[in-house]
Order: structure tokens, then C-alpha cells, then sequence
């Protein structure tokens, strides 16, 4: 495969691409995806190439995700954008209530094959409504699948499977990362969905971070090794549903778990995990698990506010070497 | 213009169908036997068989929590609705959605929906992808007069009208959600007028009036079929039980229900039928007999149905994750 | 205290009629909650007795939602109703982004002191869109406080408390319990929120449960006890903000933990609590928790699908065997 | 019926006040040093001060998110306005909210909200409860063309409808949400329109002519006062900005904008000033430089402002739990 480098926004542009390409049933709705090709520039040249596979829409997320989730029980495959997860507040009912249960509700005649792009997370001065981890609010519902790319490959390949995937996605955009750049192959290819990738081998202790926790993760354990400790990192990838077999492994290996997370901490997706180590692995614990988030707050606005309440690598190292030297 | 004779007669007997069939499910709902919640349509068979009739099979049709009436005539084998209904494996949809929920893709029953308003959304989805592919059908619409008030209703007319799309709003305006009547929660005179901020055509017609009914619907369903957008249908009507099966609905007085069961759409129609077109009785009166003993053979299929299995209970959770893969 | 056995919906009755004597800021606002006295039959007799305070409004959840949190701002003491709990998806928006971020909005110079009363859960064969478990859909939400009965008396007390508080709270009702009889005092008193109950003490292993799992958790305990093994019971009350320090020493006492829970069981509110206590007193712990949960489905509609996947006593009895046997 | 000539000049240093404020906010947010987005009011400067010079400080105030120049004219100390905009410790809410998020209860400014049509619903609590207590505070919401597709309008204006509460919906229509016309996405000619499907009374006004804008408004306010309630504006006008401080605006033609530029509000009123109440050149040239120096010293104010207090990001989550109780 042909590598380059290319952002991670340009990423998932890319995926777009090639899968309305390839197929005939996908399309893209949402406001200002078509004609500006979208607030983060993520659709640029769609519309431009298919007019009538682009859709402009008014303020009406429920109308979206309403939208997408019919279209999609008649064959089509809309890829609709929130132009921040933040407003999956307004559509919520559509997500929880409808897109989730649809096959369900048919008695597994019909399918609900979409995808919900959300741009997600803080870091970039937007405060309260532009800045939340929404994962935690569909985790508990059955029937949705929530992806979370960590880096511009897994970005385009994780999308292409989730634009295929027969279930409805939600496929969430750390909005930090859209102008990181990375190796991306010029061809089509899918990352597998439901399946956890070891970013970083180790023995003593695991780190289950996402998003923008990788990249934090990664720097502590480079520091953890000077120093003598080894981490072993696992990225999700899908939160939802979990790969529960490659966390509780790695957990039984090293005996100690550190949870990465952005979002408040009580009810994270961190919990979950917590939660599942403890029912599953528990002989192999050797040590409390810890979880490091961001603070149980609203996201503040402000640089010096908001860069205290998220966590940090600093907080990642600190809680490794707790639990090491318990 | 009047409705074929043979086609008033063809709808008569769907009208009586749905009448004996809600009244057998009233009787299994209050002696227990049917579990959960049921909402008959007793008193709205005119807008329920007239907005059907005006349909063709390929039509995405949403029927209204009230929607058992709707369900048996979109063309699905009826006992598999009543068996639903009670909750029985062989129900159409297994068992899992019950009364609330009936669900048929094979004839685009789309189903019930428990949360108000929520199909007005999706409904924009079925419409949108018969534009996308280049055929005609028309995404229909069952919706109360209480409904209304929520905002999705909103986003969906706004973004029909804006693009055009084939949608059909039935308002079925039995005057009363629950025990507020529309006027105590909306402020318009007839709910109809509503669409007029849209600049969607709208008419209110009267729903016990089944010829009335079809032909206010075929023409809404022809304008979508020929690209000109969406238009909304108030229907007049009334529901004669309770919300649902059990309520006594003291909210409302006794001499507006008499008054409503005056307007009989049933009584109606076979009143037509025979002093207008010269139907004998006894071609009305088969077809009573008929009915009965129609809904007596599901009855009895149901009754005699296996309860789900439980392992039912864990599929089609997900497509394309854990068993089913 | 003059006490009297009174159904948990009459309880909440009192406790609403109660307020409204007491405090002419308190009015009540839903669908059909006045004139008929709400669905379920909770609201009965207000309208009659002010029906300037008592508003049946349309179908409009959001608008219900909005109107409490605008009404609260200004001082008033709003008790909405949501017909059933999962229709709060279409005012999820209000409470998370709204209600939940008004006084951290307004820099601490306002509260939200208003209730949004839910009927919650499953077992009355309403299927997937009457009969789920709301509360992990906003566990993550700082701001927002969760209260969870599960007696007459409990009900009366914690909604006259529940009231009386300055945020937002969403009370949950069971809905299977609106029949069922306890002892009530007439008086009006509060039972105090962000506090767990011991509701039976026990050696060898803690069940937390709440609402409908309080009385199977009695159930499994008296088996339980017959064999020898006693049990501890704490029920929450608040699910959100938690009392941890409630659960965390009964947990470190038994050394064991069952969570029993309605609800799908991935990041149910079980998964918070055994991620804390595995966290706060992992060395106490001596066997795996377990959680006891509705499985990871909607909620169907028959009944004998319904109650294959709701947990029952002996899932219960089963899982505390199992850590205590461990 | 004109404004009398000192209310005029009044208004005309509203709206120099600003521009001036916001093309200070353009510079500081285009060189890095205000966080986050800023959405300027440039070009809408008489439908922002014209609206709240309508209105009396006890009314309470919704500015949408394009709303420094309403929250500058509440009555607020606008340093701390500004401040808060910078994100400082000084900021009115403590630098947690920045320039999508200014509230001051206080003056009954109830803050933007960064969720689109939300404050419609609100805006019916703050308004039922002027009601309740017996008093005449009129909730006025500042919307844009695009908000009006959220779901929440609907239920908001339906219920104000039906309640005949104190709502008054401003619609600044400045024909954009971000690069979608109104025309692209709602189905009206003009959006006032929409309002006739609830009976609400509604109109179309200069939304660059300041006088109307007052004149309008203020019959709306006092319909709302006397019980009558809701009415529904909307302002035409134009943004002469992307739709953030940094957005090219690609989307749009270079004729229209230089066309609205022809139009500016700010100038207009001058000319009136001049020319038609004869006002010398030298009091409004005052005005000017007055403001200037206004807006320097709040800057000044801001840049030399402390950063907020870490611990203060913790605070006030809730008032009944945890550090406050
Ligand atoms: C979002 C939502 N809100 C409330 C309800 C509860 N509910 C079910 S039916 C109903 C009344 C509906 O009235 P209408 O639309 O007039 O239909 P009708 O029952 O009269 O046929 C209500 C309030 C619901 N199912 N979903
Ligand atoms: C619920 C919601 N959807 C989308 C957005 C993103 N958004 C912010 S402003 C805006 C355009 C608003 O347009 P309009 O209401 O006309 O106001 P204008 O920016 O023109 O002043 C959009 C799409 C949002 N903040 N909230
Ligand atoms: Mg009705
Ligand atoms: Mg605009």
C-alpha cells in the first residue's frame, strides 16, 4: 500500500470519498456538509462531485439522525455529521429510542446501517457545550456501536468499516486532531471494528486510553521506562460494544490497570472497564485500578480552567507508579 | 365525487373489521389475558381504512399508537398482528413490541413508535431514499392531535416542505391526548392551519366520512407521488374508548361521546350503502358474519399460539456484532 | 410521627400536596398531571385545590423541561412530570446542557432548584420505549442529582427533600411500586438526599441495590442466611452524587460486592460503583464483583421474554454464593 | 412615528459602541488572543441595540450567540463583559463561559447558549413565572434565521401561544447559518410567516433601520405586557463577517456583502442625525472618540486582567452537594 502522510481530518475526507466511490448507496447530510463542506472542512469536494449525495440541512439534528436512520432502512448508507457531539442533546431520542432498536423492533428484518460523525472533546477553548465526551451517554444502550479513532490510519479505516458495518455508528472525532498529520495508505482498507489494538507492549502495568489520552498515555510510558517500568497500552478503538477479551488479557499479564479518560469521572467510560476487570480478572489484580479524567465539572472555558480540569500525562505517570508500588 | 359501490362495499367490510377486531382485543386486554397497555381505534375505522385504501402496498405507511386497525389492512396476515398483540412467538414481531409496536417491512408497516412524534423524523428517511432511488413512493404518516406538540413534528415538515419530499401528515384529531383536548394545548382553531407557517397545502376533513377520507387522501398522496411535497390532513374523528383499554376517561362528558357515537362511521357507511347504492341487507349482514367469524379464527390461532421463546430475547440486538454475524 | 400504611404513588400525592401547602413557589407541570391527576395517578387532587399551580401542558417534553429550568432560575420550585422516564430522550438536551450547567453558568449567582419526576424501569410489559432504566444516561452529567426510592416512606421523604433542594433533580419512579403499601408518616419530614441506607447488616458479602432489586436483594438475603451466609444490603437512595463512603465501608467490612441492577448491564450504574470500590478499597476486597443485571437487550414486551431478561432473587442468591464461595 | 432626536442619539452611540467593541474583539480574536470562537455582530448593530432599547432592565434577555453587543447594553459593566470574552479571572462569570456564554442575571441578560433554539424553552419558564408572580417582565428571545429549525422552537411558540405568555421571538434574520441561505433550508419566503401557523402575530421589519426596529418591538413588548401575549419579529439585516471572527465566507457573493455594507445601520442613523434632525457633525464625531476611548480603557482592563483561579473551575456544580452546601 501506498503511504503518505496526511491529517487526520483529510483522512476521513478521504474515506468519504472512496466510499461514495465505490458505492452508490452512501451519502452525507448535515449542516453546511455540502456546499462548505463542512464547519471542520472534514466534507470538502463531496458535493462537488455528488450534488445530489450531499445534503445541506436546516438546525434540525433530529431531523438527521431521523433521516438517516429511515434512509437506512430502505438500503441507503448515510454518513450524517453533528457538526459537534455536543448536540447529540437535541437527538438523542432518535439515537437511544430509534436508530439503536430498530432491528430489534423488526424482529431482525431490517438492518440500520449508518453513521453519525461527531466531532468530540476539549482542548480547544470552546467551554461547556462545544467541549463534552458524550460516549458515556449511549454506552448503556444496546443496539449502538461508538468508534473513536486515535490516529489519521486508524481514522480512515475504522470509517470505511463503519460506513459498512450493517449497525448504527456513532463515530467520534477528537476535534484536537483534525490537523495532526500521520501515515495513511492511498488505498481503501478497513480497521477492524470491535477490536482492540496494543499500541505499546509491557509487563507491568496496562493503560486503557482513547482519543487524546493515547497520545498522553504513550508519553508516560516513555517516561515510566526510564525509569524502569513497563506499560503496556490498549486502545479501544470501538468503546462500544467493548473488546473485552484483549483488555482483561493484557490486565491478567501485567496484574495493574490504568484507566485514561477525558470526560468526567463518575459514570466514564472508565467505570465500565474498572468494572469489567474486576468481574473477569480479578485473581490477577495486583494492585486498585486507577482512573485518571478529566474533573467532574462542566468544561470551562478559560485556558488556565479548562487545562486544569482535563488530565494529563504528568496525572497518567503518577497513577502508574501508585498502583506499580502498591 | 363518490367512491365505486364496490369499493365502498370492499371498504364496509375492513371497517367492521377493524371495529370486531378492537372489540375482541378489549375484551382479552381488560380480562387480563393481553398484558401491557392497548389503544383502540373503536370509533376512527373510517380515517384508519379510508387513509390505507388511498394507499398503494409499496407506500411506507406509520401507523399511531392506535394503530392496530391500520396494521391488519397494509396487507400482512392478520392473526400474526392479533398474535403480536398478546404477545405470543408467533406474533409478527415475535413478541418483543406487543400492542405499541407492530411492525411489517414486507408491506412497509414501519411500525409504532412509543415516543411521540419520533416516526414524523424517520418517515423523512423512507421519503428521502424514493427521491435518492427515482421511484414514487409516498411516506405516510399516522399521527394524533396531541402529537403535535412535539418538536420533531417541526423539523420534520420544515425540511419536507424545503425539499419537497413525498410525505403525507395524517393528523388524526379524535380531539383528546390522553385527557387534555386539543384546544387546552394548541392554539389554533383546527390543527390543520398549522401547516400553513410551512406553506404546506392542508384541508380538514371530516374522519367519520370514509369517501371524504379516501378522496382527501389520494389526492395529498398523488401531489407527493408527482414531486409537489408534503400536505397535511386533519381528520375529525373521535376515539370512543378510553386512551386506552381500561380508562374510564371521566375527563370528558358523557353527551359528547353520545353525540360522537351518533356519527357512527360503521353505521354510516352501511347506511350508504344501502339507501344510496341499494346494497341488499343481506350482503351487509354476510359480511358482519363474516367478520366475526374471521376474527374468531385468530382468536383462536392466538390463544392456541406458543408463548416466544426466551432465547428471542437476545437476537437482533446487533447486525453485524456477537451472534448474529 | 403518625404513621399509616399508604401506597408509594399516595406517598408522593402527600409529599406533593404537602409542598404546595407549605411553599406557593412549588407548582407542578406535565401532561395530563392536572385536571386528571397524571396517568398514574400521582398527581391527584392538586388541580382541584390550585389550579393556577397545577399545568397540563402538550406533548412538548422539551418545552416542559425548558419552562422548569426557566421558571426555577426565577425562584420558583417546579415539579415536572415525564409521563415515563425514557421519554426524557427528547429533552435530553435540557437537562444535560441546561438545567444540569445553569448555576456553573451563571458563575454560582443562580440555582435550578426544580424536579422532573420520571416513572422508571421495567415489569409491567410496556416493551422497549416503557420500560427502561434511565439513570446511566446521566451519571456523567455533574450538576444533576439522581434520587432513587424504593418505599412509601422513602418516596414521600425524598421528594419533599428532593424539593426543598437547590439543583436539579430527576426522581425516579418505579413504576411497579406505585401499588404497593408501607408505613408513611402523615407529617411532612425529609429524608436526607446524598445519603445510602443500610437497609440490613451483614458479615460476608454487600449487595448494593436500589429500587425494584431492594426487595429481591431482601429475598436473596433471607435464603442466603438460612445457609449461613449474611448478607449486607445498601440501597443508594441518591444514585447521583453517590455516598461512597456508605457503600465503601460496608464493601471493605465484607471484603465482597453483588451490584444488583435494572437495566442493560454495560455501563449500568453498576459499573461506577464496582469501579470505586475498586479503586477506594481494593485490599478489602476478597473475591470478584458481581453484578446482577437485566441483560444487554430492549426491554421486550412479552412476558416471558420480559422476565428472561430482568434479574431475579435467585440471580441474586447465585451471585453472592459464587463471590463468597470464590 | 420617528423616535424623538435624544433617543436617537442615544441609539446612534449603542451601535458605535458596538462596532467599535466588536472589530476591537475581531483583532484580539484573529491574533490568538482570545480563545476559542468569537461570532461577531458587525452590520447587525440596529436590530442589537434597537431590541434592547425596547426593552426595560427587569425584562428578561436571551442573546443569541452572536450577542457581546446586546450583553454590552443590559446594563452590565462591560469590561467585565469584554473580560469574560478574554476568558480572565475578572470575567462577569468567571471566565468559564467566554464569548459564547455571557450571563448576567443581575441585569436579567440569561445568557447564551450554545445549543441552538434551547433558550426558546427556557425563555417559557422565565416567562410563566412573570405570570405566576403577577408581574409584566417580558421574555425576549434574540434567535437567528438558521435556529428556527430546531425542534424547540416549535414547542416553545406553541406553548406561548396556547398560554398567551410574555414571549417575544426576534428573529435576526441575517440570512446565513454559517453558509446555508434561509432560503436553502426553511421553506418560507420570509420566516415570520411561520409564526401565522400559530396564530401569533408577526412582522417583517428593517432590521438595519433602527427606528423600526424599536417601534416594532416595543408594540410587541407592551402586547406581551398587557397579556396578549407572544409576537414574533423578524429583523432583516446581514453579518459583515464570516460567521466566526476567521471564517472567510467563501460561501457567499462579494455583491451581496458590499451591498448590506451600502446599507450599514451605523451610518444610516448618522445621516438621519445629520440630516434630517440636523444635529452639527462635531457631537456625533464626539460620540465617536468617546466610544474609541471607551473601548481602549475596557481593553486595556482585560489584557492587564489576572488569568482566573484554578480552583474556581471546581465550583459552583452544584449549590445543595459537595463544597457549597
Ligand atoms: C414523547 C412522548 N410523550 C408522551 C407520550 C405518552 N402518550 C402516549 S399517547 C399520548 C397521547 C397522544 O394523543 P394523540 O396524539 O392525540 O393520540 P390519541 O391517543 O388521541 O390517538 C401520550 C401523552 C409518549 N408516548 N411519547
Ligand atoms: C443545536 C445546535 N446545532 C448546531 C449548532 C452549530 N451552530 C452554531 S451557530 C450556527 C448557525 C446559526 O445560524 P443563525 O441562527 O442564523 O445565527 P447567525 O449565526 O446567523 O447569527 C450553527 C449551525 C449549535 N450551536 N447548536
Ligand atoms: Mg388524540
Ligand atoms: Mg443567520
Amino acid at each position: 500500500m501506498s503511504m503518505r502522510k496526511i491529517s487526520f481530518g483529510k483522512a476521513i475526507n478521504e474515506a468519504l470519498h472512496q466510499e461514495m466511490e465505490r458505492d452508490d448507496s452512501v451519502f452525507i447530510i448535515g449542516e453546511d456538509v455540502a456546499k462548505m463542506g463542512g464547519d471542520f472542512g472534514v466534507t470538502r469536494g463531496i458535493w462537488q462531485k455528488w450534488p445530489d449525495r450531499a445534503k445541506d440541512t436546516a438546525l434540525s439534528e433530529s431531523a438527521i439522525i431521523g433521516l438517516a436512520s429511515g434512509a437506512a432502512v430502505c438500503g441507503l448508507r448515510p454518513v450524517a455529521e453533528l457538526m459537534f457531539a455536543d448536540f447529540i442533546g437535541v437527538a438523542f431520542d432518535q439515537l437511544v429510542n430509534n436508530a439503536a432498536k430498530l432491528r430489534y423492533m423488526f424482529n431482525g428484518e431490517v438492518s440500520c446501517p449508518m453513521v453519525v460523525r461527531a466531532p468530540t472533546g476539549s482542548g480547544i477553548r470552546t467551554a461547556y457545550h462545544h467541549s463534552q465526551s458524550v460516549e458515556p451517554w449511549f454506552m448503556n444502550v444496546p443496539g449502538l456501536v461508538i468508534v473513536a479513532p486515535s490516529t489519521p490510519y486508524e481514522a480512515k479505516g475504522l470509517l470505511i468499516a463503519s460506513i459498512r458495518n450493517e449497525d448504527p455508528v456513532i463515530f467520534l472525532e477528537h476535534k484536537s486532531f483534525y490537523s495532526i498529520k500521520g501515515d495513511v495508505p492511498e488505498e481503501s482498507y478497513e480497521v477492524e471494528l470491535f477490536k482492540a489494538e496494543v499500541k505499546r507492549e509491557g509487563r507491568d502495568v496496562t493503560i486503557v486510553a482513547t482519543m487524546s489520552m493515547v497520545a498522553l498515555a504513550e508519553k508516560a510510558a516513555e517516561k515510566l521506562a526510564e525509569e524502569g517500568i513497563s506499560v503496556e497500552i490498549i486502545d479501544p478503538r470501538t468503546l462500544f460494544p467493548l473488546d473485552k477479551d484483549t483488555i482483561n488479557r493484557s490486565v491478567a499479564k501485567t496484574g495493574r490497570l490504568v484507566i485514561a479518560q477525558e470526560g468526567p469521572k463518575v459514570m466514564g467510560f472508565g467505570a465500565e472497564i474498572a468494572a469489567m476487570v474486576v468481574e473477569d480478572v480479578f485473581e490477577y489484580l495486583k494492585a486498585p485500578v486507577k482512573r485518571v479524567t478529566t474533573m467532574d465539572v462542566p468544561i470551562p472555558f478559560s485556558p488556565v480552567l479548562e487545562d486544569y480540569v482535563v488530565p494529563t500525562d504528568v496525572d497518567i505517570t503518577e497513577a502508574c507508579k501508585a498502583v506499580v508500588e502498591f | 365525487m363518490a367512491l365505486l359501490k364496490e369499493r365502498l362495499l370492499d371498504l364496509y367490510y375492513k371497517m367492521v373489521l377493524i371495529r370486531e377486531f378492537e372489540e375482541v382485543m378489549d375484551i382479552y386486554a381488560k380480562n387480563g389475558t393481553i398484558p401491557g397497555f392497548v389503544h383502540l381505534g373503536i370509533g376512527q375505522e373510517a380515517s384508519q381504512a379510508g387513509i390505507v385504501d388511498a394507499l398503494k402496498e409499496t407506500d411506507y405507511k406509520y401507523p399511531d399508537h392506535r394503530g392496530h386497525g391500520v396494521s391488519i389492512l397494509c396487507g400482512t396476515d392478520r392473526k400474526l398482528v392479533m398474535a403480536e398483540i398478546f404477545g405470543k412467538g408467533t406474533g409478527i414481531n415475535g413478541g418483543r413490541g406487543g400492542s405499541m409496536h407492530i411492525n411489517d417491512i414486507k408491506v412497509r408497516n414501519m411500525g409504532f413508535n412509543g415516543i411521540q412524534g419520533s416516526t414524523t423524523v424517520t418517515a423523512l428517511g423512507t421519503a428521502f431514499a424514493s427521491v435518492y432511488k427515482g421511484n414514487k413512493d409516498v411516506s405516510v404518516i399516522f399521527m394524533g392531535d396531541g402529537t403535535l406538540g412535539e418538536g420533531a413534528c417541526h423539523e420534520s415538515i420544515n425540511m419536507a416542505a424545503t425539499w419537497k419530499l413525498p410525505v403525507l401528515y395524517c393528523v388524526i384529531n379524535n380531539q383528546y391526548a390522553i385527557s387534555t383536548h386539543y384546544r387546552e394545548s394548541h392554539p389554533q382553531k383546527q390543527l390543520a392551519t398549522w401547516a400553513d407557517g410551512y406553506g404546506v397545502p392542508n384541508e380538514v376533513v371530516d374522519g367519520n366520512d370514509v369517501e371524504a377520507v379516501v378522496e382527501a387522501t389520494e389526492r395529498a398522496v398523488e401531489r407527493a407521488r408527482n414531486g409537489d411535497g408534503p400536505t397535511l390532513i386533519e381528520y375529525m374523528t373521535y376515539r370512543w374508548q378510553g386512551h386506552f383499554a381500561g380508562d374510564p376517561a371521566a375527563y370528558r362528558p358523557d353527551e359528547e361521546l353520545q353525540e360522537w357515537k351518533n356519527k357512527c362511521p360503521v353505521k354510516r357507511t352501511k347506511a350508504r350503502l344501502l339507501d344510496v347504492h341499494g346494497f341488499p341487507e343481506k350482503i351487509l349482514s354476510d359480511i358482519e358474519k363474516k367478520v366475526v367469524d374471521e376474527v374468531q379464527s385468530m382468536l383462536k390461532f392466538c390463544l392456541e399460539s406458543p408463548e416466544p421463546d426466551t432465547k428471542e430475547a437476545l437476537k437482533h440486538v446487533y447486525a453485524g456484532f456477537g451472534e448474529e454475524i
